[in-house]
């Protein structure tokens, strides 16, 4: 029951963040501050989710890989927000 | 508890949709990038939760995978779109 | 209606704005974009089969399983031949197109 | 409740479809054809069918979304070419209008029961050894696909190596690329590929007994290969490289003398004796793996040289 409300709460609050993100993206004004509330929010929902739901899984190892997911995804979306930073100033779009 | 991970998946889904809305209307490539990673972690989050209602680990694997490619075509695309990476044919 | 059904529907429209995109456009690569989407299409529509076919405690068909594998692996085969074809075709006409196109003045032979 | 998920992700996928078919920038068209793969990966999840999903969105999503990226990026310079005009464009809705509706007429009329093999395969999987279905039917039940397929490939790349410039033959296709060494690129080309490689033989031997397999771990060693390759850190080999051609040969040269070995053991091609099965399996997926990753990756059009572009 107890590991039932960690997941609601959990994965409730992966919902929020991934909002949070898509309305960053929507609504802020310049290319590097969508950029910001993208790479924050999306991780951050990611992995509330992934920790919501390592209850409901069964063995270990696969809870792990799960983490793993989360790791990578973040690795890769640093990396890439790093190149899209550039791309962006680069092309001028963005007011210091 | 079933019902309420079914929700939430529809409920990201959802949100990362209208997401997408970057994706047409720009202004630059680099939001439209932003879009896509977007929905590429989403429908990970998504793929996870319903993973774990079929309880079918396997989908972790899929996750996994997903996660990997998603981040070799977001780099082959900023590699494409940005005009100056030395790609070699300039 | 069963998730298969659905599943087999939404196939059909992919399959017919892919078929529209391919008729529609006059540039090759959107061409091969549409065709990757009536391709898809095309795989969702027997995977919706397949799902139809759940027995043994199998979640599908295996057998449709297995071949559609093989057949994404041979779509994007295709795929990058199609591409390579046209890359050539640019870099030896100059052009992205096999339509007619009206004959160049510069290149027309002194009277 | 289920059906609201598939609801969702089939109508996000039929948007990003539209989007791919209509929207006016190619590069746009393309990072939506992108979002479009790994969407399919969540729908082919939904249908259960998740040896499909890794495929789909392995190769759906990321392979093909380089091509198409690749292939964009070289023609960015090329002269516009005409927009199509009324007439086209009225065959081109009618066509596509006529083709959905007969399809969707046929899905509602499919017949009930629905035609299955899969009790035949439950029923005959044990002896084969392996635990995964789609290994079972690939590699046993309905081999001479699997390795029609691997010459399929192989003829591909072939045919895309005989499209390359004659400069280039029969040295290495396209020019090295480069990039900044200390740059983010060349970072994630060092980290993320031993991950790749660690992910990409886990799939392999899971596949045996889990969903998973050398299709889904050749199109991820193929991505790590190209990103290494990218960054400037690695070249493709040149076309004449022997240990390149003996890799392209592997797959179908393993699978054929396993063939071979099936008519000495049980009097048919790709006969498998049920005493050796397994390993014969296994053998055959250790000769595939290479193979289809350097098809894979080789697939992939390179940048060319300005000389041989113009």
């Amino acid at each position: 029951m107890l590991l039932d409300l960690w997941t609601i709460v959990l994965v409730s609050m992966g919902v929020v963040f991934f909002l949070a993100g898509t309305v960053g993206l929507l609504r802020f004004p310049d290319a590097l501050s969508r950029l910001h509330a993208l790479t924050k929010a999306d991780n951050l929902g990611l992995g509330l989710v992934v920790i919501g739901l390592l209850p409901r899984l069964t063995g270990i190892a696969d809870g792990a890989k799960m983490i793993f997911v989360w790791l990578l995804v973040m690795l890769s979306g640093a990396c890439l927000a790093q190149l899209v930073a550039h791309l962006i100033r680069q092309s001028g779009d963005f007011k210091p | 508890m079933t019902e309420f991970l079914l929700g939430s998946a529809c409920a990201i889904l959802v949100v990362v949709a209208v997401g997408l809305v970057r994706l047409l209307r720009g202004p630059g490539e680099a939001d439209r990038m932003m879009a896509v990673q977007l929905l590429g972690t989403g429908s990970t989050a998504v793929m996870l939760i319903f993973g774990a209602v079929i309880r079918q680990p396997a989908v972790i694997d899929v996750a996994l995978i997903v996660a990997l490619l998603s981040a070799f075509a977001g780099l082959a695309f900023v590699r494409g779109i940005s005009p100056n990476s030395g790609g070699g044919d300039e | 209606m069963t998730g298969a059904t659905l599943h087999g529907l939404a196939a059909a429209i992919l399959i017919g704005l892919g078929v529209f995109g391919l008729i529609a456009h006059a540039s090759p690569l959107r061409k091969i974009l549409a065709f990757n989407i009536v391709g898809s299409g095309v795989f969702l529509l027997a995977g919706a089969l397949a799902r139809r076919g759940a027995e043994a405690g199998f979640g599908g068909d295996p057998v449709l399983h297995a071949i559609l594998i093989t057949g994404i692996v041979v779509a994007f085969s295709a795929t990058a031949m199609a591409t390579a074809m046209l890359l050539r075709l640019r870099s030896v006409t100059d052009r992205t197109t096999l339509a007619e196109t009206p004959p160049r003045h510069d290149a027309d032979p002194p009277a | 409740m289920t059906a609201w998920l598939d609801s969702a992700a089939l109508i996000l996928l039929i948007g990003l479809a539209a989007w791919v078919v209509l929207g006016r920038n190619t590069f746009a068209a393309v990072a939506g054809f992108i979002a479009y793969g790994m969407l399919l990966g969540l729908v082919w999840v939904e249908l259960q069918g998740i040896d499909v999903a890794m495929t789909e969105a392995a190769i759906g999503g990321g392979l093909t979304g380089a091509l198409m990226i690749g292939a964009a990026r070289r023609l960015k310079s090329a002269a516009p070419v005409a927009p199509a005009t009324a007439g086209t464009l009225v065959i081109a809705i009618g066509v596509g209008a006529a083709m959905a509706a007969i399809l969707a007429a046929c899905v509602l009329a499919l017949p009930n029961p629905a035609p299955s093999l899969a009790s035949l395969v439950a029923g005959n999987i044990a002896a084969t050894g392996v635990q995964n279905p789609i290994t079972a039917v690939l590699l046993a039940f309905r081999s001479m696909d699997t390795l029609l397929e691997a010459v399929v490939l192989l003829l591909a790349l072939i045919a895309v190596w005989s499209l390359a410039p004659d400069a280039e033959w029969p040295g290495r296709i396209g020019v090295p690329q480069t990039a900044n060494p200390n740059g983010i690129l060349a970072y994630i080309a060092r980290v993320l590929p031993p991950i790749g490689l660690v992910i990409g033989f886990y799939i392999f031997w899971a596949g045996a007994d889990q969903p998973g397999g050398k299709f889904q771990a050749a199109t991820i060693l193929a991505a790590m290969w190209l990103l290494i390759i990218s960054a400037g850190l690695g070249k493709t080999p040149p076309v004449s490289s022997r240990w390149l051609r003996a890799g392209l040969i592997a797959g179908p040269i393993g699978f054929i003398l396993v063939g071979a070995y099936g008519v000495a053991s049980t009097g048919a091609f790709l006969g498998l004796p049920a005493a050796y099965a397994k390993p014969l399996i296994v053998t055959i997926e250790i000769a595939l793996l290479p193979t289809l990753t350097l098809i894979l990756a080789l697939l992939i059009p390179p940048p060319l040289r300005k000389r041989a572009e113009a």
